[in-house]
């Protein structure tokens, strides 16, 4: 393969007490892709998200980014490695506004202290600029630079979902995992939602994405993954997946 | 038709805080019918359901229940009038025996010989509750739940059963044992049942009409057989 | 943001102009009439929280104090009183008696517990107002050196010297068991009795702690009971904590002679210890109840209740505060501690004669529970018992 | 030996008491997730309730164990109503709040409630007439009061009832599930307010129940008798796993066993310390207590 | 009000009123003596009467009655408050301070002691807003980081003499250790099991204060700590004086307040406060967008245990005398009422919840017996009709709530 991968699932299993959560799941994501991963409901799809991320152990397997191992690494240290994500139901922080949610992201980037903040020391205030100039880049980048000081929670779902991913992008990410970006959106603003998918992989951000919304899949990745009760059933271009019998059975019955 | 409808929505809206998530839906559902509705996740199709027990309030339109409304009133007061529901996620009580967990389906009974009488009825549909019996709700495999479930709804004797996701997680052998029970509840003892599915396919074939949600709105209403062989849904889920 | 300084400002002003005109008001009385407002004396006890009852006792003792007084005290009077609470804390006690103090009264009788007592005492020594404690029996109330601190009750010292007196001389002990609940006074006092016996030869076989508002003693009781001393001396804060003491002491069979000290007297004692208070014997401030001051004190307080630990000790204290500024013919605090060295008087409680420290001198006796009453039992002095 | 003996016998009493008032803390908390900080005061009006019945009815004459059997019915009844009323009156139209607004309207209607017992009782102690039950017997050195006896005997018979009530009947049954799940209660018909009362009513007549023996016990009770004790209980609660039954019975006698150990054989004034201590311990290594349940919160 | 609702709004209020007569009877009525009705009657007839009085002005009031008056009354508060918000922020800020700087001169010393003790109780509520206001972790033992405080400087006064202006940074650095120590086993904790920990922590530094005999002298106390001191000119040449007096008191506490009250803004509006407020809405989320939850936990109880530490170490230089009693539970419960009565997070908030917590209940000390009744009762509540505070957080630069 000419691209090198830079996120790596080998032989993930996951299980919850009795529970079979995941199986064996194994695939890559390459520098640059946009990789989605499709599924019916409870298939696992959110459960992948939480291995690589930190917040789930995995029973059996190994997950590598760029190279490197990722187990037994806290979320915050994985994040600052470069893998931000997304929620499937919204986790803003409702209370604090847009602005501050971004900002909040550029935590592991930054490294000033209480007593510079007490002091306002010059340090403190060139740093709190650059955060400031940083979320406020992406802000703009999500057209959501009208929005800077509107609080979370009284901003529209659209915008919401928008301050999702404006978030995870200002943590300067180079994986950005995407958890159902579409859900709840109208047609217009999934349309709008592929551009901006379109455009976030132009600066050079590797994309795994779970989406309900096939119009939007279909529409923009490169390369689909399967997951039917933790099981890997398929993976390979869009009109492959399309046209795969077990996808088809998985989503509409037989 | 000319027969009343057993439940009827005229223009309801629902929100979760400022989020609207159903807007202006009405659909009705008549006496013995099995009706599915269908969609992708977060179209709504659970939220509806909820306003129909009156567990989230309704921010506009009307609820009929047997020609009467019932937006408004308590949820607790409607499965003694036959309303019930088997909510997403089955959510048995997972530290009550199975049991306990059926006779809290007939909760607002008092008569002891129709509880029993019932209860063996469950049993008969579900051998497998009957040998789990003194077992935790919580300690039962997701299938089972499902069937505990069903079972813990049908205690209340309902009329109109709501069912949200019976097949969520479930391996295709069991789901297909869930959607036969359905219709053997539909059909021996004439409970009406509103279905939410996301498999369309297997919620179809079990029902007379299906009503398809997109986005808080129903975008398209017929028979089951029409729906089924209307491309356009396949489309909808596959992006095709 | 704007919006909470404006309100915060506005607060600010409403503040002052109270303030402003409440001190207006009082400046134009004291204008008009300097003597119409009489003396003020003000008193400093536990009126809420655990320790109610008897500081409930010492504002009633001066009360009681300013009735009896208010008909002698002529063209200075009237007496009244202003009644303020510590609730035994610290923080609320040095309020209280800055309160006090722009209350302008020239006296306060109190506080109760030594730890509100000390802290609030700097404020009212700076203003130059009287303290006079009827109850904190502490050594270092009175050797802080200040200059307008009394004390009526006596002294932690002498009280244990009393008690191991009595231990050695009457009840011939040989061992000696020790608990008290951790306060001021009563650690001290327990610390006290346990350095004089060992000193005097007694052999000590434990000393127990334990926290004040436990009801339980079962635990230490049952160490107690193992080690079977002699003596089981009993220091607690008040006697609502020893009635339930002594009932577990009967319930779980313990013999030993049991022996208290005066913050156990309070006739609630045998009201809430019933039977098991008999034969209980406490180290307490001698008082003859059948001297005439006693009884004039009684005849007072009879409409209060009935009178507790304390409540003679805020009388007197009350009492010869009054006295010295009738003899001083003012409120002068310099004209009035001249006068009150001189005092010498019978008061309800004891001999008042205040020394140059401020100390009474201590009249311990040995009283002994006998049919639900306080008897005067053991004269420490003489070493007689006392006949009926 | 003997100490050892007698200092389980009063571990045994004293976490008897622990275990009943922590049943209402649990129960609540299991409930409606409130830690209702008023508990301890409705143990303390239990306390008086005891007082003033008793009192009254021994002096109208009547036989000493009929007036104890009649002064529990009745208080209880009284201390169910009272924490109805607190419970209507202030949580329920807060159910939907945060969950610190809750608590700090628990701690203040604790203030109020404590205040008024003062109010209409007086800051004295009050005593309980005469030692219904007096003597004992000893068993091996130690000794055991006819008391503790009743005491525990009181205690395990509360205990069995609210077990058969809980584990046995529907209204148990209703009970739980409503803990369990409250959206789903409602869907099978119960009425969660009426269920939510009824805890209140029952954590309220047991530590009613708490209050009167403990006041038969030590001979008096004062108004602000619940705090200490109710903090205890708290733990007792969360020792055993708040909002389990079973938990609360036994973090009770946990508790009650550590702290007359502690103080028999360590030290009596560091007690409390090692109560908490423990209880930290615990929570450190199992963080929903000893029988709590594992609730997954992570979940994303 | 439509009259079938009316109807049962009084119907509920007289179950109500027969409900409080059956409890309040047999507390007051039941006597050895015998059965008594007329007291307790007389109460509850006037609390009936009171309580329906207001509950029918209430109901005028939902009817439009008195629009004729909250009309123009609400409209002219509009006209101020907007005449209030024209005038720039610094004025204001410059008003307050300048009126908190000539206080003293205005008042008397009982003033000056209610003011120094609202002034420590602000340093306490805004310490412990961080812990709880900021980073959501409820603390019920947050009392136990004052005792650090004030015990750190009376002990290192008493024994080596050092200055309060020294200790105070080392009051502030012990209470933080303590905080650590506190903080770290509740890590890990849900919301109400840390309520019963912190509980005990709280009761543990007490207790521990209490019987540590050889250290803190226990339940006597440490006396005679010294007053801050300060190098002056006096009399043509500069002196070492003691701050002894209540006005030189209250300037310190008042300085000490306006550094925390710029401190707690400040961090507020930093990087460290944003990942405190992560924490508080979401921690998971939080920890996934990079920030060290457990560190960021462990730093709130820190800093916020600094703030209670330096108030601490003020209160024994104020009082010349610590002991355990000044330590207890319903102090930090006080503290909490505060935090919370005033609006969780909104510094305005926390100290007009200091003033109404402290001050007020000055104000009531003639009515020393109901005064704590009265408390209780407000407190219950005030949540039930302001749950979210008196002045709830607004974040700053939130433009959106003045639009609507």
């Amino acid at each position: 393969m000419a691209l090198m991968a830079i996120l790596e699932l080998s032989d993930i299993s996951v299980r919850f007490g009795g529970l079979q959560a995941l199986t064996d799941v194994s695939f890559r994501v390459s520098e640059g892709d946009i990789v989605g991963l499709i599924g019916p409901n409870g298939a696992g799809k959110t459960t992948v998200f939480n291995v690589i991320t930190g917040v789930y152990q995995t029973s059996s397997g190994q997950v590598s980014y760029d190279g490197r191992p990722l187990r037994a690494l806290r979320p915050h240290k994985i994040l600052a490695l470069g893998v931000a994500r997304t929620f499937q139901n919204i986790r803003l922080f409702q209370n604090m506004t847009a602005l501050e949610n971004v900002m909040v992201a550029q935590h592991s980037r930054t490294r000033e202290g209480v007593f510079g903040a007490i002091l306002r020391t010059r340090a403190q205030k060139r740093e709190e600029e650059r955060i400031r100039e940083k979320a406020m880049q992406a802000l703009v980048f999500m057209g959501l630079e009208d929005f800077a000081d509107e609080v979370a929670s009284n901003m529209a779902y659209g915008l919401q979902r928008r301050l999702e991913i404006a978030r995870a992008l200002g943590s300067d990410p180079q994986t950005l995992l995407l958890d159902e970006p579409a859900a709840g959106l109208n047609p217009a603003e999934s349309l709008e939602l592929m551009n901006t998918i379109g455009r976030i992989s132009e600066l050079g951000v590797s994309i795994l994405m779970v989406e309900h919304d096939m119009k939007v899949v279909m529409g923009i990745c490169r390369s689909i993954v399967v997951l039917d009760h933790g099981v890997m059933i398929a993976e390979g271009k869009p009109e492959e997946i399309q046209r795969d019998a077990r996808v088809i059975e998985a989503y509409l019955g037989q | 038709m000319t027969q009343q409808p057993i439940l009827e929505l005229k223009n309801v809206s629902a929100a979760y805080g400022r989020i609207k998530a159903i807007k202006d839906i009405s659909l009705k559902v008549y006496p013995g019918e099995v009706v599915s509705i269908i969609g992708a996740n977060g179209a709504g199709k659970s939220t509806t359901l909820m306003s129909i027990s009156c567990v989230l309030p309704i921010t506009g339109g009307e609820i009929l229940y047997d020609g009467v409304r019932i937006d408004g009133t308590a949820p607790d007061l409607l499965p003694a009038r036959g309303l019930c529901q088997v909510p997403e996620g089955r959510r048995i009580f997972p530290r009550l025996t199975v049991e306990e967990n059926l006779d809290m389906g007939a909760f607002f009974r008092k008569d002891k010989a129709g509880i029993l009488h019932d209860m063996n009825r469950v049993f008969q549909l579900f051998p497998i509750l009957q040998e789990r019996r003194r077992q935790h709700g919580g300690t039962l495999s997701g299938g089972e739940q499902q069937m505990l479930a069903m079972g813990r709804a049908l205690m209340s004797r309902p009329r109109l059963l709501l069912l949200d996701e019976p097949s969520l997680g479930l391996a295709p052998l069991i789901v297909q044992q869930i959607f036969r029970i359905i219709r053997e509840i539909n059909e021996s003892d004439g409970v009406t049942v509103v279905l939410v599915e996301q498999n369309a396919n297997l919620a179809l074939q079990a029902s007379n009409r299906g009503y398809v949600l997109e986005t808080g709105n129903v975008i398209m209403e017929d028979d089951a057989q029409a729906l089924l062989a209307n491309p356009d849904i396949r489309k909808a889920y596959l992006g095709e | 943001m704007k919006r909470a300084l404006y309100f915060l400002s506005l607060l600010l002003l409403v503040s002052f102009v109270a303030v402003g005109c409440g001190g207006e008001k009082k400046e134009e009385k004291k204008a008009e009439a300097p003597k119409a407002t009489g003396i003020k004396i003000g008193s400093l006890s536990p009126l809420t929280g655990q320790y109610a009852a008897d500081g409930n006792d010492i504002k009633n003792g001066v009360l009681a104090a300013i009735e009896v007084m208010n008909p002698e005290m002529g063209a200075l009077g009237p007496v009244t009183l202003q009644a303020e609470d510590t609730s035994c804390d610290p923080r609320q006690a040095v309020a209280a008696a800055n309160k006090l103090i722009s209350e302008k009264v020239t006296a306060v009788i109190g506080a109760y517990c030594s730890s509100a007592t000390i802290p609030a005492a700097e404020p009212l020594m700076a203003a130059k107002i009287f303290m006079i404690t009827p109850a904190s029996t502490n050594e270092k109330v009175t050797e802080s050196g200040h200059k307008y601190m009394y004390r009526t009750c006596g002294r932690d010292d002498d009280q244990s010297k009393a008690a191991v007196k009595f231990t050695q001389e009457y009840l011939k002990a040989k061992t000696i068991y020790l608990v008290d609940d951790k306060t001021t006074y009563s650690q001290g006092l327990a610390d006290n009795v346990e350095k004089l016996a060992s000193a005097a030869g007694l052999k000590v076989l434990g000393h127990e702690h334990v926290n004040q508002g436990d009801k339980d003693f079962s635990a230490v009781l049952t160490k107690v009971k193992a080690a079977k001393p002699d003596v089981f001396y009993v220091s607690l804060q008040n006697s609502a904590a020893a009635a339930p003491m002594l009932i577990q002491i009967a319930r779980m069979g313990i013999k030993t002679k049991i022996l208290a000290q005066d913050a156990v007297y309070h006739p609630q004692l045998m009201e809430l210890a019933k039977k098991d208070a008999e034969g209980v014997f406490l180290t307490f401030g001698y008082t003859d109840k059948e001297t005439a001051s006693y009884k004039k004190f009684a005849d007072a307080y009879k409409k209060l209740g009935e009178p507790g630990a304390y409540s003679a000790y805020a009388y007197d204290s009350a009492v010869a505060y009054l006295k010295a500024v009738k003899a001083a013919g003012s409120t002068d605090p310099e004209k009035v501690k001249a006068e009150l060295m001189k005092l010498d008087f019978a008061g309800a409680s004891k001999q008042i004669k205040y020394k140059e420290n401020g100390d009474s001198g201590s009249n311990y006796v040995i009283q002994v529970v006998k049919d639900g009453k306080f008897d005067n039992f053991w004269n420490p002095e003489t070493g007689q018992l006392y006949k009926k | 030996m003997e100490v050892f003996l007698q200092q389980l016998v009063n571990g045994i009493t004293l976490g008897g008491v622990y275990a009943l008032v922590a049943l209402g803390y649990t129960m609540v908390y299991g409930i409606i997730q409130l830690i209702n900080f008023a508990h301890g005061e409705i143990f303390a009006a239990g306390g008086y309730m005891g007082v003033i019945l008793i009192s009254w009815m021994v002096a109208q004459g009547y036989p000493p164990f009929v007036c104890l059997g009649v002064a529990l019915v009745l208080a209880m009844g009284y201390c169910a109503l009272l924490a109805m009323a607190v419970e209507k009156l202030v949580y329920k139209p807060l159910r939907s709040s945060s969950r610190l607004s809750v608590l700090l309207s628990a701690l203040g209607m604790s203030i109020f409630l404590q205040n008024g017992l003062m109010l209409t009782q007086g800051v004295y102690d009050r005593a309980y007439p005469g030692e219904m039950v007096r003597g004992g017997f000893e068993i091996g050195g130690a000794m055991v009061s006819y008391m503790q006896i009743v005491i525990v005997g009181i205690t395990v018979v509360l205990l069995v009832g609210l077990n058969t009530l809980v584990f046995k009947t529907r209204v148990g049954k209703a009970m739980r599930a409503t803990a369990q799940d409250k959206t789903m209660s409602a869907l099978v018909g119960i009425n969660a307010s009426r269920i939510i009362s009824m805890t209140f009513a029952i954590g309220a007549a047991l530590a009613c129940a708490a209050g009167i023996m403990v006041g038969m016990y030590y001979g008096s009770v004062r108004y602000d008798m619940g705090f200490v004790l109710g903090v205890k209980a708290f733990s007792a609660a969360v020792l055993g796993g708040i909002g389990n039954i079973t938990g609360a019975m036994l973090g009770g006698l946990i508790i009650g066993m550590i702290e007359v150990f502690a103080a028999g054989y360590i030290s009596s004034e560091y007690k409390d310390v090692f109560a908490f201590i423990i209880l930290i311990g615990v929570l450190y290594f199992m963080p929903t207590g000893i029988m709590g349940e594992n609730v997954d919160d992570t979940r994303v | 009000m439509t009259i079938p609702a009316s109807r049962k709004l009084w119907l509920g209020y007289a179950v109500a009123m027969l409900w409080l007569y059956v409890l309040l009877w047999p507390l007051i009525g039941i006597k050895p003596e015998g059965l008594e009705f007329a007291t307790s009657t007389e109460i509850w007839a006037k609390l009936a009467v009171v309580s329906a009085i207001l509950l029918a002005l209430w109901q005028l009031k939902q009817r439009g009655v008195f629009d004729f008056v909250s009309r123009p009354a609400q409209a002219a508060s509009q006209v101020f408050t907007k005449a209030a918000d024209r005038v720039p922020t610094w004025i204001w800020l410059v008003f307050v301070l300048a009126g908190a700087l000539v206080f003293p001169f205005l008042t008397e010393r009982y003033a000056h002691d209610v003011a120094i003790s609202v002034l420590v109780y602000i340093c306490l509520g805004l310490g412990l807003n961080v812990v709880v206001g900021m980073a959501g972790l409820l603390d019920l033992g947050y009392i136990a980081f004052y005792g650090v405080g004030a015990y750190t400087y009376a002990l290192l006064s008493v024994h080596f003499g050092l200055s309060f202006w020294l200790c105070l940074p080392l009051a502030g650095a012990f209470a933080a250790v303590a905080g650590c120590i506190i903080g770290y086993p509740t890590l890990r904790m849900r919301g109400d099991y840390l309520a019963i920990v912190t509980l005990g922590f709280g009761e543990i530094v007490r207790i521990v204060l209490n019987n540590w005999m050889s250290l803190t002298n226990g339940p006597n106390g440490i006396l005679g700590i010294k007053a801050p001191g300060v190098y002056w000119w006096q009399d043509g040449k500069v002196e070492h004086i003691w701050l002894g007096s209540l006005e030189q008191l209250y300037y310190v506490i008042l300085g000490l307040a306006v550094c925390t009250v710029v401190a707690v803004y400040r961090i507020n509006n930093s990087r460290i406060g944003r990942a405190f407020e992560a924490v508080r809405e979401d921690q998971t989320a939080a920890e996934l967008m990079g920030v060290n939850t457990l560190g960021i936990k462990l730093l709130a109880y820190a800093m916020g245990a600094i703030f209670g530490g330096l108030a601490g170490a003020f209160f024994a230089s104020r009082m010349r005398f610590v002991s355990p009693e000044s330590f207890t539970f319903i102090e930090s419960a006080m503290v909490l009422a505060m935090v919370v009565l005033g609006g969780m997070g909104s510094i305005p908030g926390v100290i007009l919840g200091a003033l109404a917590l402290i001050a007020l209940p000055e104000i009531f000390r003639g009515f020393e017996l109901y005064r704590m009744f009265v408390f209780g009762g407000v407190m219950a509540m005030m949540m039930l009709f302001r749950p979210k505070g008196l002045w709830p957080a607004k974040r700053m630069g939130v433009r959106s709530e003045e639009k609507d």
